[in-house]
């Protein structure tokens, strides 16, 4: 009785019904219940974070283990992890809090995060450029339409689009604020009303293949 | 000192970043594997610092909240996946998180979303102008947009028309949000080049 | 005149008292800078309580004057609620907070009086008119130390309260009734037998093919949920649809890797895959370690994402959930090895980049739908139908709109620009 | 023809050689670059020109890294035109990893235009609370800095002798990657009546220029055009000017290889046809 579905059910029906109730109540404690459910969440991602520490390292010490091909980077990973983490223990017991601005753990973020994250992001300069060498075909109608329009508002963002034609830029703003504006905002209620599907087929437990 | 041992690392990572634009390699693999590593281990005092104990061990211990074991307990159970006989116990807490979000979901597609951008497509006219022509567009191009997503019935006669125009509307937006983005992407590429020809190489002054 | 007369003696003594070394003060009783000088207060409506709003409002000519607001509760203990605030800002709420609790607290009286000065106000003066001795019970006009501050009389008690019910939401409470009609209606008439249709959508046909296609060259299929969590509904219709595709994958006798951005999202992922391998009959085939964490970091998931498919070659990529920045950076390199992708998200930002870079897409609702599509059950096809309904509602409030608006400002007719603003305000939230 | 065929088909590397190419050279070789001045950043400009000899101008660093490319071209082409002008720059910081690229900026300049500190340009370094701060410098500067960034007192630095607060202040700057710069309106602005000029990020730029428009800023540097658009005016194109030519080129390499692409496709397409009618 207790290992089936009915339960979970029933928690995922309830729980989202107080979610929808409490969005009508300011008084206490249904006021603040969307800013508290996701504290919460917060708060059971933090334990599950545990799971997904034990799935990531498991997996890389499986592999350090087999002595797969790739087993030496799979020991730079558990290592960059373990050296974070004492680190960050460490400095937090060092100075009340590892975010310190004196901190190792801070030099961490600053000299080995953010450079890796700004560069990955960056990769986006080229990628971009590629898929719309590859994509941008005009194959059809709208495929033409689609690169024609890329291409006036590639130029009308630069300097040299408004050397051009100086209606340029303005034509560009054109097409963001009416037909882009027009199309997002369709979409987006279609994702509104999309998403109020899911979340009453979820609420009325038809959609239930979330749970084994 | 620690500066310019920090410039180099991050100078290295870069391009070791870069090489993956070649091909997959060792050095990427290299960079990969640490930024995961390293990053996953930031999360888990990030986690720390920033959740269990504000949000759970603070509140509970000092303010005596103890409504917190709700979430507390949940999160518990999550890690009865650990033990194979009671890990069905872990799909309480998943419940309830869908549950959560599905709740949230609701209320924020109304209030969020579908009331406020119906209301911003009623615009005052001005009288018969260009700034009429754009919103008569935009009111159009929302409509046959709109008829593109309906699903319930075969696209024939009006739909299959509305759903035509709706489905160009549509790749102008694209075509329009995609050439939008290159200049910041671009940017990102100079900012990264700054940072290596002037911080690490001093080429640039 | 008689004002004139006054302020010019104020000058005057404002003048003599140049000279005096001590703070000095004058005041005299009564007196306002104009007429009607007076801030007032009422509880803030659809609150959930500790709050009260102080509004005034001073002539055009006094906008760039300040304002402080003092606060006085039943037991007589004086506190600031805020100090030079510009007239023209028109109000103030005091409001107790989570960082602050002790401001404003339900169900006692409070009384509250207004500064009015060209200068910023002194703080010397100012700790003298909350002391519990003076008080500020007196209103007129102050002169300290040759400025002069303007004192309005207190306001009536004012009683902060929490309210039971938001009205300002009633038009969310009025959709939502409509809303859970049309899907009820729905939803039984799909249970009573009724057939119910939904359209080709491109893209999920090939989901079978992209399977197939991948078991037969002995690839894996790699199914990536994006960075969103479990309370994104993008996120919950991403898990939908791995659910069935994970049933093929099964059905096929071929491996699913699933890397994950969030733990909760991970477990929820296991949960779903091995649901729908038992399903399939393969429950055998499941393996919780082919559903993996990588790391809550954006661009480092990324960066490992992009890595195992480096190494791994999945013939078939799944891009179905929240994608942010990275949607590009993963799509094309799952284009360069070479694998079929389908891609949807509801992030109109990141949409053309999957367009450009995918073999199919699912704009925004049609992943919704996704999972209903791949699993034609009666009642899934109801809550579609559901949705059409109110897509049809909301285009004739927007068709209803543009008539009245070309009526009501076109034609420039009264009755349609009454009709129109109330829809307007109907609609406001 | 066969070498559209065959670009068809291209390495995609090739085309992110070609990127990198036309963004890092421009960047080395800065050439020049025609650029086309717009009115906000030229009433910035016409502000400062304006300025009488030994006016104060305090410049707030309110970005950090991420926004180098953006901001950092501004500050050396503002600085350079207050040296020149024989204004005093007043730096200050209110985000805090800002700090180091304010400093670095500041004295290259300097150095540059042979500035001496504390005679002819001051920097005081972060302060958290930026509301406060704001509200604060109303009335006496000395609440909040009573050092310079590295903690020698102001009074013992001659330009800082009479500056007490806004008044003492003839144009703000703030250097914005973020919000900032709404409390800058807001307080300084808004409350003391000081004149404001902005340089924000090209995303922010568009939802300020509401500002410029209603006259609460006397002027607007919006992204890396307008510092490139500002090097123009102080008459030294750098790197700002030269990114601008990085972003032009790679939107023209773009454009160009789609053109090509699509020359590749039809034909392409034009030849299966042919062998599509035998």
């Amino acid at each position: 009785m207790l290992k089936g579905k009915g339960i979970p059910i029933f928690i995922t029906f309830l729980v989202g019904m107080i979610m929808i109730i409490s969005f009508f109540i300011p008084h206490k404690p249904f006021g603040d219940i969307e800013k508290i459910s996701l504290n919460w969440y917060s708060i059971i991602a933090g334990f599950t974070m545990l799971l997904g520490v034990d799935s990531l390292i498991g997996m890389h010490f499986r592999k350090l283990k087999r002595k797969d091909e790739n087993w030496f980077f799979s020991l730079v990973l558990i290592l960059g992890f373990t050296a974070t983490v004492v680190v960050g223990i460490i400095e937090t017991v060092r100075f009340g809090t590892a975010f310190d601005d004196k901190s190792y753990f801070t030099y961490i973020y600053n000299y080995f995060i953010v450079p890796l994250q700004s560069t990955m992001f960056s990769l986006l300069a080229f990628f971009i450029a590629s898929a719309a060498y590859r994509a941008f075909r005009a194959r059809n109608f709208d495929a033409t339409l689609l690169l024609i329009t890329a291409i006036i508002v590639m130029l009308g963002r630069v300097p040299l689009g408004e050397q051009i034609s100086p209606y340029l830029p303005k034509f560009t703003e054109w097409i963001m604020q009416v037909p882009q504006m027009a199309a997002k905002r369709g979409i987006g209620l279609g994702i509104s009303l999309g998403a109020l599907g899911v979340s009453i087929r979820i609420i009325l437990g038809i959609e239930r293949s979330y749970l084994s | 000192m620690g500066t310019t041992i920090g410039i180099w690392i991050a100078a290295g990572l870069t391009l070791f970043i870069y090489s993956f634009l070649y091909k997959d390699n060792p050095f990427y693999k290299f960079a990969e594997h640490l930024y995961v590593g390293i990053t996953a281990g930031y999360w888990i005092i990030y986690t720390w610092a920033y959740v269990i104990q504000p949000m759970l061990l603070d509140p509970m211990i000092k303010n005596k909240q103890f409504i917190l074991i709700i979430p507390a307990f949940f999160g518990i159970i999550m890690l009865t996946r650990w033990f194979p006989q009671i890990s069905w116990l872990s799909r309480w807490s998943i419940a309830f998180t869908v549950g959560m979000g599905a709740g949230l979901g609701v209320t924020g597609a109304i209030q969020g979303f579908i009331l406020p951008q119906v209301q911003a497509t009623l615009v005052p006219l001005t009288g018969f102008n260009f700034e009429t022509f754009n919103n008569f567009l935009i009111v159009f191009g929302v409509l046959t947009t709109l008829i593109y997503f309906y699903f319930s019935k075969e696209q024939k006669g009006v739909l299959r028309w509305g759903s035509k125009i709706g489905i160009t509307f549509i790749m102008v937006a694209f075509g329009a949000s995609f050439g939008y983005t290159v200049m910041a992407r671009i940017s990102l590429l100079i900012g990264r080049i700054y940072f290596l020809l002037s911080d690490w190489l001093k080429v640039l002054r | 005149m008689l004002k004139r007369t006054l302020l010019l003696i104020v000058f005057l003594i404002l003048s003599i008292s140049l000279f005096s070394e001590n703070d000095s003060l004058i005041f005299l009783e009564n007196q306002t800078p104009f007429e009607g000088f007076a801030i007032t207060g009422k509880d803030i409506p659809n609150d959930g309580g500790g709050g009260i709003e102080i509004e005034w409002s001073f002539p055009d000519s006094l906008d760039n004057f300040f304002l402080t607001v003092l606060r006085k509760d039943e037991a007589g203990n004086n506190s600031i609620v805020a100090t030079d605030l510009l007239v023209s800002s028109k109000q103030v709420r005091d409001v107790s907070s989570e960082e602050d609790p002790s401001r404003v607290k339900d169900g006692t009286k409070y009384y509250y009086t207004g500064i009015l000065s060209k200068k910023m106000v002194d703080e010397d003066f100012l700790n003298m008119l909350i002391s519990k001795e003076n008080g500020y019970s007196k209103n007129g006009i102050y002169i300290f130390n040759n400025d002069t501050f303007y004192v309005t009389a207190e306001t009536d008690a004012i009683i902060s309260k929490a309210s039971w019910f938001n009205l300002s939401r009633i038009p969310v409470v009025i959709s939502l009734i409509l809303i859970s009609f049309v899907f009820l209606y729905y939803l039984n008439l799909a249970k009573s037998g009724k057939e119910l249709y939904i359209r080709k959508i491109n893209g999920l046909d090939a989901v079978e093919e992209a399977v197939g296609r991948s078991t037969e060259m002995g690839k894996p299929i790699m199914y990536i949920l994006g960075i969103g969590y479990v309370t994104d509904i993008p996120t919950i219709a991403g898990l939908t649809i791995l659910s069935r595709v994970s049933k093929k994958v099964a059905e096929y006798e071929t491996k699913i890797l699933v890397p994950s951005y969030d733990p909760v999202v991970m477990t929820t992922a296991q949960e779903v895959v091995k649901e729908a391998f038992t399903e399939a009959g393969r429950p055998d085939l499941y393996n919780k370690n082919d559903i993996m964490y990588i790391t809550q970091d954006q661009f480092g998931y990324a960066a490992g994402v992009d890595g195992m498919m480096m190494r791994e070659k999945p013939g078939a990529v799944f891009l179905q959930g929240l994608f942010f920045a990275e949607s590009l950076i993963l799509a094309e390199t799952g284009h360069s090895i070479g694998a079929i992708q389908i891609s949807g998200t509801t992030e109109t930002a990141q949409l053309p980049f999957f367009v450009a870079a995918c073999d199919y897409t699912l704009i925004g609702e049609e992943m919704m739908a996704a999972s209903v599509y791949l699993q034609k059950e009666p009642m899934m096809l109801g809550s579609i139908a559901a949705e059409d309904l109110l897509k049809v509602f909301i285009m004739v409030l927007i068709i209803v709109g543009f008539v009245l608006s070309i009526f009501a400002y076109g034609f420039n007719i009264g009755i349609f620009k009454n009709l129109f603003d109330l829809l307007a305000r109907a609609l406001q939230v | 023809m066969n070498f559209f065929i065959k670009l068809s088909k291209i390495d995609r590397r090739f085309i992110y050689l070609f990127i990198a190419l036309v963004v890092v050279l421009p960047l080395i070789f800065k050439p020049k670059f025609p650029v086309v001045v717009s009115k906000p950043v030229q009433d910035v400009y016409d502000y400062i020109e304006k300025l009488p000899e030994g006016s104060n101008v305090l410049i707030s660093i309110d970005y950090d890294a991420a926004s180098m490319p953006e901001q950092q071209p501004f500050l050396e082409a503002l600085l350079r035109q207050l040296f020149k002008n024989k204004l005093k720059p007043i730096l200050i910081v209110q985000w805090q990893l800002g700090a180091p690229l304010g400093t670095m900026g500041l004295e290259k300049i300097a150095k540059e235009m042979g500035a001496v500190y504390g005679v002819d340009y001051i920097n005081l370094g972060y302060r958290p609370g930026y509301v406060a701060q704001m509200v604060g410098i109303g009335k006496e500067i000395r609440d909040y800095f009573k050092v310079d960034y590295r903690n020698i007192p102001l009074d013992s630095f001659p330009m800082m002798k009479n500056v007490h607060n806004y008044n003492d202040i003839a144009l703000l700057v703030g250097l914005e990657a973020g919000s900032t710069y709404l409390a800058w309106i807001e307080y300084a602005g808004g409350r003391f009546k000081q004149k404001i000029a902005l340089a924000l990020n090209a995303v922010s730029a568009p939802d300020a220029y509401y500002f410029y428009q209603s006259g609460q800023i006397v002027g607007l540097v919006g992204g890396m055009k307008g510092a490139a658009e500002y090097e123009v005016l102080v008459d030294k194109p750098d790197l700002a000017v030269a990114g601008m030519a990085s972003q032009s080129y790679s939107h023209l390499v773009i454009i160009l290889f789609i053109v090509l692409g699509n020359i590749a496709y039809f034909i392409e397409k034009g030849m299966k046809n042919k062998e599509g009618g035998k």
